[in-house]
């Protein structure tokens, strides 16, 4: 490393500065967008020359923390708000607004902005954005003669009538990720990191289990959600045997290519309680580790890539929002056949992402809080306990974190 | 030619001590056979000579030179295994001339020794064959060879007919011995058949528990057993063991006689007896020095018969005391007969109560 | 002369060593290093972004009194239960059964190890789409009879852990009937022909000769399956992920949610350390209950 | 065998087949299905309604599978030349030779068989970072150039060859590196044929450990690249099944050439009685 070192410096003024990129399952399909996009930005910096690696999505985690560990971190890597604020909770993190002035980060929607913070401190970037809308296989609702859902709730009963009628599942709630607790804030509660057991109340959880118990009861979901995924639902919902799917709109590709002759039952709708006021933003963030040699190099790429501009050739690409606001404006979003599920689709999630928010702020102790969140809500869907007897004890678990992450004021 | 000396040699495993502090001259050119029950450790002592295995304490010497520290493929000796011990991926020719490949012996003087073992064992006709494709025979001789293109100082061998049929066996015998007479080496032999060792050894020893019993050449061994071990190994059928007190009974034969633990008394022989009256006694009896004798007043009662084509062996009762008798030539005699017999007082074989061979100046003359 | 045989000495006395370095180099830095590591970390807290801080034996506390870990170390050891005597005794009638020269033999075969081959997340793909409600094992039982309503095989608190061991055994069948094929061509013929002779039964054969005359390699598969029961990892990880309710955790996969998803690497560290304690003692009761001891087989020659 | 013996036993064969093949059945039917063709249908499909290599194809345009496939090939042949010739030469001494340490060396290399490789993997990776050794193809062979499990299975192996046949080499002055090679290694093939399939088996399989190790596309292996296959289309499944099947076809061709080993035999008539 030495003699490298002397080398650079003898060679006076072209110093080359390499930045390791990492994102999440973009290749192949983005290659040509990626590649020229580094292209670009290379030619802007001469100096500069970036790496770019791409991870699966479910391999990040155990990637990254290898390589944090082993301190071989790359500069630049694309994550999702929870894994970062893991991330951020040990300060492995840079803060963007130590590099940004606020003319850059006005340029981002606001409210996912915000949301990149802990403990008084950013750590990411907005990338992309995707929120989930109600896909729907109207030959079940019909064979079962009821109507779409206007809110969870109704699931319920009406998942209980398509299962008597139709013999067949309406809805897979899945357990991975924030989703439970995503729930939680879309009917009504509130998680905060600022109050004695992150703001959780008796009555709101109580609903919450209610309605997963509800859900189980009536028969309106398959006993698989205790084990599988939101690939699962997808798997379901293209063979038939599930009727809706509340989902990012890039599935419908995936579904127009596992199961083509679905395509023409499908009806595309607004997430059931986008219309209260609440929809849920999923975003993905760029994060530059702290061990990182070029701080400035890697927000300035940063800045590159999430520029209003590439991000709208990007979704020229693949079926994303993008997190600059003013990219929206772009002809490209408008709806040009009204018979197409997946510009339907994007008016949908565009006008939730218009008025919604990231539901789950980064907590600390995210993963704890989430795993006891799931095995309580799981117990209760069960009626291993009762709904009652369950929310306190999810909410004794959770105070019992919050206290010892010492994240809370009391 | 190689003279061997054990001195003061023991092993032990474990804490079980496998040979006991041990002595023993081997010299130059002489067939020496290990004889023993199975577990007396006679291949220990075969391995110990080859460097097979460690000596706990005690020197070996190769021609006066002192070898116990030496490895074993720095011994110059060659082993014949019981399980031929050959490689079962190699051809007959290259387990032949393996040991000397590897040990880098130019090809000729390869060539040559092989030629020659060939020769000796007439192995010329399966020298391409697998050790799978021939019989146990053809697989000893095989194993022989190898030994001999090592051209060895000592020849050593564990047991090499023991997996052979009997025909095999006799003929393989002649065949050792005529390879001893031809390669004129000091040869060690493990057996624990005794007309191996009858056959084949200059001299043999008798070895039981991790001692040697008795050195002796074949002959010596036979006649003269030094202890009731000996006297009961080798010789089949096995020796009469009679025990008993000596008194003296009368004028008849010297005075003495020998009194079983029944009824029954055995007069002894007229003179130059190691014993007096009073003394307790074992006295052994080979088989063919029991005869009948329509005169004498002991009876055999006969309950089993043997018959071994020349010979006929007795097996049966004199009083209380169990006997065999073998008597050349045909039956005569079956099961339930009394036949009447004697003893041939004057072959006697006489121990003391610790087994060992009692012998007075005079009947050792 | 005394000199150089004391050379001589020295040299033989290295030559084990000698055989042994190049691999005791590359275990060394590479296995026992981070298992030491890994023991020294068990004693810290680690969330493998700050460094180590030494707590003593703080994670070890945690570890018995978290109702999690005893639920974990339960599945483990009932999955060793349950999976070791099946996988130690049916591969070896598997490899009797394809020990033969018959016509396409080899294809059989080859279709026995195939699971052996595929990676386990193909294998736990194929298998969820068995388990599923409307896979083909309910469709297959229904069919037959067996089973009025479909079953959710891997969701249902009742079936779950053993149709996860099921797949365990499904794929490792083939591994270890190649262990008893090797060993089978150690038996010689000529016991199974005198058995002919005095008319003893095909299975009766394999009770009495084969397997008294596998016992080395019986001990070996013994001791590897028991080695690999403990653990057991992916299968859970791609079909259940532990559900439901933690019905599936194993000790392996308790250590891995603690070491990649909670970031607490130290707790992680002290339950492998557990996990290894426990492998090593079953090993151990396994190794002298069967006669393969480690003692066997040496002889003393220079 | 008698007719009706023969017919039994294929039947017996064929039913155990099915279990075992029963579920690639499954995946391949899945690689082999179009575009058209739902392949979540209830009851299971199992024959193709028009069946196509077009997924195959696919796979090989998508991704640079073929290098994929030289890079998990170079790896598995330096692993299980690596591994073969290591551990027998471990093992000779632990089943053959009696030295100081012999007992303490074989218990320490079994118990590193027994903590789970989710451990070891971050202390492995940072010694393999300090070492150079990531991104590269010499550190994917890290785990399976010396395997414990290869030390005790040729250990096991070496246990049950005649004493006699090294005693006499042995007393021919052929030295141990020379018995090893020519005498015992040709003894134990099919152990070693063995261990060649379960060492390829692993590091064809391994997903693990090149995922940390490999961040270069170009020295992507095999696995790599299914996983890649299996996130990078909105799971497509029969992209999917078309790369899983891609994967497992070379390991089905080197155990169908090397089983002919295992069932040589290799001992008969090495010992007799």
């Amino acid at each position: 490393m030495l003699w490298q070192a002397h080398d650079e410096r003898s060679d006076g003024d072209v110093d080359i500065v390499e930045i390791e990129f990492w994102t999440m399952q973009l290749s192949p399909i983005l290659d040509g967008y990626i590649n020229s996009s580094i292209t670009a930005f290379e030619q802007s910096h001469p100096h500069v020359n970036i790496k770019w690696v791409d991870v699966a999505w479910a391999d990040m985690e155990r990637k990254l923390l290898s390589s944090v560990a082993a301190g071989t971190a790359p500069d630049v890597a694309n994550l999702n708000p929870q894994f970062a604020s893991k991330l951020a909770e040990f300060n492995a993190l840079e803060d963007p607004t130590r590099y940004l002035g606020a003319e850059t980060t006005a340029l981002y929607h606001a409210g996912v902005w915000r949301s990149n913070q802990l403990n008084g401190r950013y750590f990411g970037i907005p990338w992309y954005l995707s929120t989930s809308v109600a896909i729907y296989n109207t030959s079940i609702f019909d064979e079962a003669n009821v109507p779409f859902p206007a809110t969870l709730e109704d699931i319920i009963e009406i998942g209980g009538i398509i299962r008597e009628k139709a013999g067949k599942y309406t809805y897979f709630p899945s357990f991975d990720g924030g989703e439970p607790m995503e729930n939680y804030v879309l009917m009504g509660g509130d998680i905060r990191n600022d109050l004695p057991a992150y703001g959780l109340t008796d009555a709101s959880v109580e609903k919450l289990l209610r309605y997963y118990a509800g859900l189980y009861e009536s028969g309106a979901v398959p006993p698989s959600v205790l084990i599988e995924g939101h690939q699962k639902a997808v798997d379901l919902f293209q063979s038939g045997e599930l009727a809706m799917l509340l989902i990012g709109m890039q599935m419908l590709h995936t579904i127009r290519l596992n199961a083509p002759e679905l395509v023409a039952d499908l009806v595309v709708r607004p997430h059931p309680n986008a219309d209260q006021g609440r929809a849920n933003i999923a975003a993905m963030n760029l994060v530059v580790p702290t061990q990182t040699q070029h701080p400035q190099e890697a927000f300035a790429f940063i800045v590159f890539i999430t520029s209003p501009e590439r991000q709208t050739e990007m979704a020229r690409h693949v079926p994303i929002i993008p997190s600059t606001p003013s990219s929206l404006e772009d002809r490209f979003f408008d709806i040009t056949d009204p018979r197409d599920n997946f510009e339907i689709a994007r008016a949908h999630s565009i006008e939730q992402i218009r008025g919604g928010a990231v539901l789950l702020p980064p907590l600390t102790n995210y993963s704890r809080l989430r795993t006891a969140f799931i095995q309580h809500t799981q117990r209760a869907m069960l009626a291993e306990v009762s709904v009652e007897e369950g929310a306190k004890n999810l909410i004794d678990d959770w105070r019992t974190i919050s206290r010892m992450s010492g994240a809370s004021p009391n | 030619m190689t003279s061997i000396s054990l001195k003061g040699v023991t092993q032990m495993y474990g804490s079980e001590c496998a040979i006991h502090t041990l002595d023993l001259e081997i010299a130059s050119g002489e067939f020496v056979v290990f004889l023993g029950p199975s577990g007396c450790g006679k291949s220990t002592l075969l391995r110990m000579i080859a460097g097979l295995e460690q000596v706990a304490s005690g020197r070996i010497t190769f021609d006066e030179v002192d070898v116990t520290s030496t490895p074993a493929a720095k011994r110059g000796v060659a082993m014949v295994f019981q399980s031929y011990a050959l490689y079962p991926h190699m051809t007959v020719s290259q387990n032949l001339s393996f040991g000397l490949r590897m040990t880098g012996h130019p090809r000729k003087e390869i060539a040559r020794r092989v030629e020659r073992a060939v020769n000796m064992l007439k192995l010329g006709d399966y020298l391409q064959r697998k050790p799978a494709q021939l019989s146990g025979g053809e697989c000893q001789r095989v194993a022989i060879g190898r030994a001999i293109v090592q051209e060895p100082r000592v020849l050593l061998s564990d047991e090499p007919l023991s997996n052979l049929d009997a025909e095999l066996r006799s003929s393989m015998r002649v065949e050792i011995a005529a390879l001893h007479r031809e390669l004129g080496n000091t040869m060690v032999y493990v057996t624990h058949d005794q007309v191996e060792a009858m056959t084949l050894a200059d001299r043999i020893v008798v070895l039981n528990d991790g001692r040697i019993e008795q050195v002796g050449t074949p002959d010596e061994i036979y006649r003269l057993p030094k202890n009731v071990f000996v006297a009961g190994f080798v010789g089949a059928p096995k020796i009469n063991m009679l025990s008993g007190v000596v008194v003296a009974a009368g004028s008849e034969n010297g005075g003495l006689s020998l009194r079983l633990p029944s009824i029954d008394s055995i007069p002894l022989a007229p003179m130059h007896v190691p014993v007096r009256s009073g003394d307790k006694v074992s006295v052994g009896i080979r088989p063919e020095d029991i005869a009948i004798d329509q005169s004498s007043k002991l009876h055999m009662l006969v309950s089993f018969v043997e018959q071994i084509g020349g010979a006929t062996n007795y097996f049966g009762d004199v009083g209380k005391t169990r006997v065999r008798m073998s008597v050349s030539g045909a039956v005569h005699f079956s099961a339930g007969d009394r036949i009447p017999v004697r003893f041939a007082a004057e072959r006697f074989h006489y121990f003391d109560a610790d087994g060992q061979r009692l012998t007075s100046e005079a009947a050792r003359a | 002369m005394r000199a150089h045989r004391e050379w001589h000495e020295t040299l033989h006395r290295c030559v084990p060593y000698a055989f042994l370095t190049p691999a005791m180099l590359l275990i060394g830095t590479f296995v026992l290093l981070p298992m030491i590591s890994a023991l020294l970390i068990s004693f810290s807290e680690y969330n493998m972004i700050e460094a180590p801080r030494f707590v003593g034996l703080e994670q070890y506390r945690r570890l018995v009194s978290d109702p999690f870990f005893w639920n974990a170390l339960l599945n483990s050891l009932l999955y060793l239960l349950v999976v070791v005597p099946i996988l130690t005794f049916a591969p070896i009638f598997l490899a009797v059964l394809v020990n033969r020269r018959l016509p396409g033999i080899a294809v059989f075969r080859a279709i026995y190890y195939l699971p052996v081959v595929t990676s386990l997340v193909v294998t736990g793909l194929m298998w969820k789409w068995v388990y599923e409600e409307n896979g083909v094992l309910n469709f297959i039982l229904q069919k037959l009879g067996i089973l009025d309503d479909p079953i959710a095989w891997l969701a249902v608190a009742d079936t779950s852990l053993f149709a996860v061991m099921a797949v365990t055994v499904w794929s490792g069948m083939g591994f270890y009937m190649v262990i008893y094929l090797a060993g089978l061509q150690s038996i010689p013929k000529s016991l199974y022909e005198s058995a002919d002779l005095a008319g003893v039964s095909r299975v009766r054969q394999t009770v009495f000769i084969t397997i008294p005359m596998l016992q080395p390699y019986i001990a070996l598969v013994a001791v590897i399956s028991s080695i690999a029961a403990m653990k057991v990892f992916e299968e859970v990880f791609i079909m259940t992920n532990g559900g439901p309710l933690s019905q599936t955790e194993t000790l392996v996969f308790f250590v891995y949610q603690n070491a990649f998803v909670e970031f607490d690497m130290g707790y992680a560290s002290a339950a492998g350390i557990a996990l290894f304690v426990v492998t090593l003692a079953l090993s151990m009761i396994n190794l002298m209950l069967s006669r393969g001891s480690p003692n066997t087989g040496i002889t003393m020659y220079r | 065998m008698s007719l009706i013996r023969i017919v039994l036993r294929y039947a017996v064969l064929v039913i155990v087949a099915s279990v075992f093949a029963g579920p690639f059945l499954w995946l391949l039917s899945t690689a082999l299905k179009s575009g058209a063709e739902n392949i979540f249908q209830y009851p299971p499909a199992l024959i193709p309604r028009e069946a196509t290599l077009d997924n195959f194809k696919r796979v090989f345009e998508a991704l640079p599978f073929l290098s994929y496939f030289l890079n998990s090939a170079l790896v598995a042949a330096l692993a299980v030349s690596c591994n073969l010739m290591l551990c027998s030469l471990a093992a000779y001494p632990l089943a053959r030779m009696s030295f100081a340490g012999r007992q303490g060396i074989f218990l320490v290399l079994i118990s590193t068989l027994m903590l789970p490789f989710q451990l070891l993997m971050i202390p492995l990776y940072t010694i393999a970072v300090t070492l150079g050794l990531n991104n590269s193809f010499l550190g994917l062979v890290i785990p399976h150039a010396c395997t414990a499990f290869g030390i005790f299975l040729m250990r096991q192996a070496f246990m049950a060859i005649p004493h006699q046949l090294e005693e006499s080499a042995h007393l021919e002055g052929v030295t141990r590196l020379q018995i090893w090679w020519h005498v015992l290694l040709p003894l134990v093939k099919p152990t070693l044929a063995t261990l060649a399939v379960f060492t390829f088996v692993g590091v064809w399989g391994d997903f693990l450990w090149p995922l940390i190790i490999i961040d270069d596309q170009t020295r992507y292996t095999l696995p790599l690249g299914v996983n890649k296959l299996a996130g990078a289309f909105g799971k497509d499944w029969r992209l999917v099944a078309a790369g899983a099947v891609l994967s497992i076809v070379p390991m089905m061709l080197v155990f169908l050439f090397t089983q002919r080993f295992f069932i040589s035999g290799a001992l008969r008539g090495a010992v007799k009685g």
